[in-house]
């Protein structure tokens, strides 16, 4: 870190960040060269998004200096970072498929004649930047939603570029990449290196960062912990600085043996889009942790068990009868239950009270089983379970958007209880949900798995995801990369994850 | 365009300025005069006095067939025009949107009928009610060699230019029912008119009411010019005998507004006495009106269609029907058979427009016919009838 | 909200006229059958007409519905620009000048405020445009009691009745609006900005596109449209017609042209060259339906 | 589950019903103080009985509104089976019966299509429920050549126009309002069964209905059969109030939106109750009686409509399904 030979392109000085009072980034420093590609890894929320948005002009510090091209700089919009020759490739590509490559690099400055647009200068800069990055055969005047990821990633990136830009933010740019696209973009992105362009680069995919850059930085909880020359540094050393966090919470004790019932769930050699070849068995009593990096299967494994984006091929049995998981009742039919990990819009009805939210779901199956009870003692009952989830309210008539988010997820766990399904789906049961009603959520989980419940619980909080399963699956590129029983460490998650590990399972 | 918006929303507004005050009691003090609001744009006092005129005068022609009549006729030669036959006629027609237009064109086709040998073809264009479709009708209509064109305006002024260019490309133009502004047509083809109707209607709504009593103005719409000029003879009717209108109302022709508005007055005013119509079409809705708050039907006039003349048979009603007759529509095909052989017609053609009272009411109620038919179609004569009326 | 990108999406879609032409391929063929004739000079003129009344309302309807937005208050703007015309002129020839700007004026605003609902008080267009629309209504009904004014004497010559061979004035008027649309689409940033806005809003701001802006010139630039059409049929009526926008039918017609012209609802893609097709297309519906439904009584 | 705070009765949050109340109750006192015998029971009873119609639509558009789609068929839906019923009965008392069952299925039907062309199809409502409304018309035009045709029989107008008489008190109760409680009952049970209640959850969010075993497109689908269902007997009542006229429905669709949005219903869905639509419409009732007792035009409704709906919307913090 010390003797850098040329002048750093980019310097952050102490950068400080808060949302809503929880500190996002600590006091971060972090430097870029012309040239280089500095990696910046780290777990799901340690910051690198918030970071790359200061960066990138999106947010504003509350505290520390930005220095580019060695003046200080504050950029309060997109546009001055943009000015200023700082180019951002969004994680989700921000282009237009109807209009061309030409008028999706130019949009918003493009190139006027006599007042007009020039579309033979739009046409022919973009050819000529397109070629200076080896993409030539890339036609300017193509519609962009002809073309596959991989090129649209280049457009993006020449959008980018097309600012004269000298500092160039990515942020997980082969999250949507097949294989072979990845291999072009290291391509592209050794060639920008070449003409002294800084990358800043963002990634999960510790190959990817181990084949690309020349530093890493390290974020762990907002905070830089370690930036290290890559050359210098294993896979391993990379993954001790990422994780290594002391366990302080509590969490309820695992399953004893006797607990553990028969298989409830049986899924073989399943898939659709987003997954492949998933094999797994879910056992009544169990609590089955599934890890993984974002974008790695794990909420699409969720989702598919539950219907709500069914596996295209393979099958699945229920006790041993064979079901088809087309659609969300038809899960339900199952008796399995899905808790989304986007609470707001996939599991609450915000303007609706907390007795209606808390009753949807056996409103909405009750034409199936006509007759089961009379509505007044199912009312009755989604109150003995709102009392049982400890879920505090004004009163049952309150809307839920005025509730805690812990106290929502109560709500939407009673909506399901009210079914007493036998295979219960969390995704990111606590994600934004303060420490109290976390553990009493973790609690209700382990007492429905008591109860005989067989649960499946995506986290990607590797301490709960440690500290609830019985057993935990990690996936990886829409695999199961390979399973750890209880008592693995976070070490051997990020392991598989990342896939430093051989692809022992998958 | 601001100065008319204000002045318009004044005529509306008078209505109110001019009322009496609500006391407590909620009964209006009686005869503080007529509530009838400013005089309408449309009304030109030379021919309200014409045609009020034109009331009183014997009509030439065949009698017993008052659409071949004319009043005060002042005839123009069309020896020009003359052809041999058969002839081709074209006819430009606003609409066919009201029972009144629907009755009119089945009596102007059984007309046609009776003149097989004479007209070869007789094409119509129904312009829908739209101002834009019939001026390019009548631009279609330039190109298809007809021998004579009729053309019902569906608005005067906006109809104007189009009628000019067919006048100028040399065939005989006949106008009924709605005038243009322009005297280019060799004829223009209609009943006494609007004042005509609505002084009759006027004066016996005044006469029948009790001194002192409150009269109703319904009426359609604005800025119909039949219409309007109806409204403004029966406005100087009333103003001249002193008659206490409480409200002049549009109706829309809609008959549950008719009957919210009747509804309305009633309430606010304990009774009405007397109510004047501008046109048939919603007088049942008024009589209902009353009927349904548990009042008397007071005077009221409507128009020659059945469903009010069997109203008025059957419940005994104090009423009065002035008429505009669609016999009209058998006129301009007379009319441009004779232009066609070059025969005199009179410019403009002026119909007489009789009036169904009491006396008479008899012979027009014919329980047979449908309850939207006009009993004024002067068409019991006709080939088809009464099967193609109903 | 845009389609996948792997759905084959024409650029500048043929489709539209490919239907004309079978359109009046089939009309001629039935009209002939009819005992009728659908390319007669007065025939095509009317078509041509029809097509230029509702082609100035549908350009602009076009420019909105581009850019993600939409606007359903046109046919009482035009309504309203055909009296503001007509009564400012007064049938004087001198007048023509101020009175087609004071109308074009009057329709600006109204586009503007149109704008600024739908962008500044993010009200959803259908909603915002409907309810100034309603605005209108009110005024137009109560404050007009059928036609008024007189247009000035030349206008009604010129623009209204006067053509070159068989095309009239006012198409060729229609043919110089539309091509002035195209160039602003694609020739000037602001075009560009505006079908960016169409497509995704977030992308747009994220490049630095101030949308807003954009939007509320688009939603000016429509009524504009609509005013112009205004003013043609002043001086086809030579009057001003408290009714004629919503007799045309114009607000629904002209948004089905722009979207048989290829033109997505949703805004991000289409153009004014497909708008046109669109309403030479139901200009010619509207005429062959026109000569099928002249009732011939015994014609041999 | 811990209770804090006792429930209010009428809380003043947005889509409560305090502002209507409130809105509704300013208006009888301005009415009343032009017009003191407004409130007299005969002169009350008529104006419900008469307001019947209304009500009833905003009912409908209630449900297709919470759902989060618009039902703009209503007014053209009206005045088809005005027209149909006049033509089919035309005079004959018997034939009542078996037309009424016609349009209650023909108003099903409209409501289907307009539902799943909707829902299934997944072209956005204002779009499908505009063409049904131009088919409509252009059809009941096609159909009657220009001019209705026909004539309702007594019988059949008896619904919309008759009264129980001699009632104590209330003097004469019009048949119409009795048909717009049990309706208005209904529409309020409806709301409070599960069908409603999840309908608002669909109409507020979707995704988590569908997440939650709700068939999205069938409650959508439903609430757009109840519309036409209500359109059905306001054309029934309002063909008995004032017979068969090609005007009978006309604006009636603006009239019900405006009338929900009024009533706390919010576009976009999800939020708002049948009562506040009820007596969102009835309030819009009461102004224009009011607008008519201060001499004002009635050509200006179209202007307080569009101002209400604009400000209505604009206040609150509006959402509507981008699609």
């Amino acid at each position: 870190m010390s003797g850098l030979p040329p002048s750093p392109l980019l310097a952050l000085r102490g950068i400080g960040k808060s949302f809503l009072g929880v500190r996002v980034l600590d006091g971060v420093d972090l430097q870029v060269r012309p040239g280089e590609v500095h990696a910046v890894v780290g777990e799901n929320g340690a910051g690198k998004s918030t970071l790359m948005k200061v960066v990138s002009g999106v947010h504003q510090p509350d505290e520390g200096t930005v220095e580019f091209a060695g003046a200080p700089r504050t950029f309060r919009t997109p546009r001055e970072a943009q000015q200023a020759g700082i180019g951002t490739v969004h994680q989700e590509l921000t282009l237009l498929p109807e209009r061309t490559v030409a008028e999706n690099v130019w949009l918003g400055r493009e190139p006027l004649r006599r007042g007009l647009v020039d579309r033979r200068a739009m046409l022919s800069h973009t050819a000529r930047l397109l070629a200076s990055i080896g993409e030539g055969s890339l036609p300017p005047g193509t519609r962009v939603g002809r073309l596959g990821v991989a090129q649209q990633q280049v457009v993006e990136i020449v959008k980018a570029l097309a600012l004269d830009a000298r500092l160039l933010v990515m942020d997980e740019p082969t999250a949507a990449l097949a294989d072979h696209e990845v291999d072009q973009l290291y391509a592209l992105v050794r060639r920008l290196q070449e003409h002294g362009i800084g990358v800043l680069y963002v990634s999960h995919r510790l190959k990817e960062v181990f084949d690309l850059s020349s530093r890493i930085t390290v974020l762990k909880d907002g905070r830089a912990v370690a930036t290290l020359d890559t050359a210098d540094t294993g896979a391993d050393q990379l993954v001790r600085h990422m994780v290594g966090r002391e366990l302080s919470s509590y969490y309820p004790d695992l399953a004893r043996p006797q607990e553990l019932g028969p298989v409830r769930l049986t899924v073989r050699c399943a898939g659709n889009r987003k997954l492949r070849g998933i094999d797994l068995r879910l056992r009544a009593g169990e609590v089955l942790g599934v890890g993984g990096l974002q974008g790695s299967g794990r909420s699409a494994l969720a989702r598919a068990l539950f219907g709500a984006a069914p596996f295209s091929t393979g099958h699945v049995s229920v006790d041993g009868a064979p079901v088809r998981l087309r659609s969300p009742r038809a899960a339900m039919r199952a008796g399995i239950a899905y808790v989304s990990e986007d609470r707001k819009g996939e599991g609450i009805v915000a303007e609706q009270s907390v007795l209606d939210n808390a009753l949807l779901a056996a409103r909405a199956v009750r034409a199936v089983h006509p007759g089961r009870g009379g509505r007044g003692a199912r009312t009755a009952r989604v109150r003995e379970l709102l009392a049982a989830v400890d879920l505090r309210a004004a009163g049952e008539d309150q809307e839920i958007r005025y509730l805690s988010g812990g106290n929502q997820q109560k709500a939407v766990l009673a909506r399901w209880l009210a079914l007493a399904p036998r295979i219960l789906l969390f995704d990111e049961p606590t994600r934004g949900i303060d420490v109290g009603a976390k553990s009493a959520i973790h609690d209700l989980v382990r007492r429905l798995a008591r109860d005989g419940a067989a649960v499946l619980m995506v986290s990607s909080e590797l301490p709960e995801l440690l500290g609830m399963s019985d057993r935990v699956i990690v996936m990886r590129d829409g695999r199961i990369a390979g399973e750890l029983a209880a008592g693995a460490t976070e070490e051997d998650v990020i392991a598989l994850a990342v896939g430093t590990v051989g692809e022992a399972a998958g | 365009m601001t100065a008319l918006a204000v002045s318009t929303l004044l005529v509306l507004a008078g209505c109110a300025t001019d009322e009496p005050t609500t006391g407590a009691s909620g009964s209006p003090s009686a005869g503080s005069g007529s509530g009838t609001g400013k005089q309408s744009k449309f009304f030109v006092r030379s021919d309200y006095e014409e045609q009020l005129a034109l009331l009183d005068a014997a009509p030439t022609g065949p009698p017993g067939k008052p659409w071949e009549q004319a009043l005060d006729p002042a005839m123009v030669e069309t020896a020009k025009f003359r052809k041999p036959g058969p002839y081709k006629i074209c006819f430009s027609n606003a609409g066919l949107n009201n029972p009144w237009r629907q009755v009119g064109f089945k009596t102007m086709q059984a007309e046609v009928d009776t003149h097989r040998g004479r007209i070869s073809e007789f094409v119509h264009v129904d312009a829908e009610g739209k101002d834009q479709k019939q001026i390019a009708d009548i631009n279609d209509l330039l190109g298809k060699g007809c021998h004579a064109l009729i053309v019902s305006p569906n608005t005067t002024a906006t109809l104007t230019p189009a009628v000019k260019a067919a006048c100028e490309k040399g065939l005989p133009v006949i106008v009924f029912d709605r005038g243009v502004d322009t005297n280019c047509p060799v004829t223009f083809i209609n009943p006494i008119g609007g004042y005509g109707f609505g002084h009759v209607a006027a004066e016996f709504v005044t006469r029948k009411t009790k001194r002192g009593g409150k009269v109703l103005a319904l009426r359609i719409l604005p800025g119909v010019d039949v219409l309007e000029t109806r409204w403004s003879a029966a406005k100087v009717a009333f103003d001249k005998a002193g008659v206490d209108v409480v409200g002049v109302e549009f109706t829309d022709g809609d008959p549950a507004r008719t009957k919210k508005i009747v509804n309305d007055y009633i309430q606010r005013y304990g009774t009405i006495d007397g109510v004047w119509m501008d046109a048939g079409a919603v007088a049942g809705a008024a009589v209902e009106a009353f009927e349904d708050a548990g009042k008397p039907v007071p005077p009221i006039n409507g128009e020659d269609q059945l469903d009010f003349l069997k109203l008025w048979k059957d419940k005994k009603l104090t009423a009065i029907a002035p008429t505009y007759p669609t016999y009209q529509w058998r006129t301009p095909i007379i009319a441009a058979l004779r232009i066609l052989d070059g025969e005199r017609v009179p410019n403009p053609w002026k119909l007489p427009q009789p009036t169904i009272t009491q006396d008479n009411l008899d012979e027009y109620v014919d329980p047979e016919m449908p309850p939207l038919h006009y009993a004024m179609c002067g068409c019991t004569d006709l080939p088809g009838y009464p099967k193609r009326w109903k | 909200m845009s389609a996948a990108p792997s759905l084959p999406a024409r650029r500048t879609p043929p489709g539209v006229f490919v239907a004309l032409v079978l359109t009046l391929a089939i009309g001629w063929l039935v009209v002939t059958l009819d005992g009728g004739r659908l390319f007669s000079l007065p025939t095509t003129v009317s078509l041509l007409h029809v097509a230029a009344g509702l082609g100035l309302v549908a350009v602009g309807q076009t420019l909105v519905i581009v850019g993600g937005s939409l606007d359903l208050s046109v046919a009482y703007v035009v309504s309203l620009s055909t009296l503001v015309a007509a009564e400012t002129m007064a049938g004087d020839d001198g007048a023509l000048l101020p009175a087609i700007c004071l109308a074009l004026a009057a329709s600006a605003t109204i586009g503007l405020v149109n704008g600024l609902l739908v962008t500044t008080a993010r009200i959803n267009p259908f909603i915002a445009t409907v309810g100034v629309g309603l605005l209108l209504k009110g005024y137009l009904d109560n404050g007009y009691d059928g036609p008024a004014g007189k247009t000035a004497p030349s206008l009604v010559q010129g623009l209204g009745y006067q053509r070159v061979g068989p095309v009239p004035l006012s198409f060729l008027l229609l043919l110089a609006v539309a091509a002035a649309a195209w160039f602003v689409l694609t020739r000037t940033r602001f075009g560009h900005h505006l079908i960016a806005v169409g497509g995704d809003p977030e992308v747009a701001r994220l490049s630095g596109v101030r949308g807003t802006r954009v939007l509320v010139t688009a939603h000016v630039l429509c009524a504009l449209c609509a005013g112009l059409a205004g003013v043609y049929l002043a001086s086809r009526l030579g009057a001003g017609a408290p009714r004629v926008g919503t007799e045309g039918l114009y607000d629904l017609e002209s948004i089905a042209a722009v979207v048989l012209g290829g033109t997505a609802l949703a805004g991000g893609r289409g153009g004014v060259v497909g708008t046109v097709g669109g309403v030479l297309l139901l200009a010619s519906i509207d005429a062959v339906f026109n000569q099928l439904e002249v009732d011939v009584f015994f014609s041999r | 589950m811990r209770i804090a705070r006792p429930r209010r009765l009428l809380t003043f949050r947005s889509g409560g019903l305090a502002p209507i109340v409130v809105i509704l109750a300013v208006l009888l006192v301005l009415l009343t103080a032009r017009q003191p015998d407004f409130l007299s029971p005969p002169s009350l009873m008529s104006f419900l009985g008469r307001s019947a119609p209304v009500v009833l639509l905003a009912a409908g558009q209630y449900f297709v509104i919470v759902s989060g789609e618009l039902d703009l068929s209503v007014g053209s839906l009206v005045t088809a089976q005005v027209v149909v019923a006049a033509r089919l009965i035309d005079g004959d008392p018997s034939a009542g019966w078996p037309v009424g069952v016609l349009l209650l299925a023909f108003g099903i039907t409209v409501g289907l299509v307009n539902g799943l062309v909707t829902t299934r199809l997944r072209v956005p409502s204002f779009i499908t429920t505009l063409g049904m409304f131009l088919i409509l018309v252009g059809a009941v035009y096609l159909w009657s050549d220009g001019a209705p045709k026909g004539g309702l029989s007594e019988g059949f107008r008896r619904l919309g126009r008759s009264a129980f008489e001699d009632v104590p008190v209330l003097g004469r109760i019009p048949y119409a309002l009795v048909v717009l409680l049990a309706a208005a009952a209904l529409a309020l049970a409806l709301t409070r069964s599960d069908f409603g209640r999840t309908l608002v959850a669909v109409g507020g969010n979707p995704r988590t209905a569908e997440l939650s075993g709700v068939r999205v497109w069938r409650a959508k689908t439903m609430a757009f059969v109840l519309s036409g269902l209500a359109a059905t007997l306001a054309a029934v009542l309002i063909g008995g109030y004032s017979g068969v006229s090609f005007q009978a429905g006309a604006g009636l669709e603006f009239g019900a939106i405006t009338a929900a949005v009024l009533g706390g219903v919010a576009l976009g869905g999800g939020r708002g109750s049948v009562v506040g639509a009820m007596l969102g419409a009835l309030t819009l009732e009461t102004l224009f009686t009011l607008m008519n007792f201060y001499g004002v035009s009635g050509a200006l409704r179209p202007t307080v409509q569009g101002a209400i709906i604009l400000f209505a919307v604009a206040a609150a913090s509006f959402r509507f399904p981008s699609r």
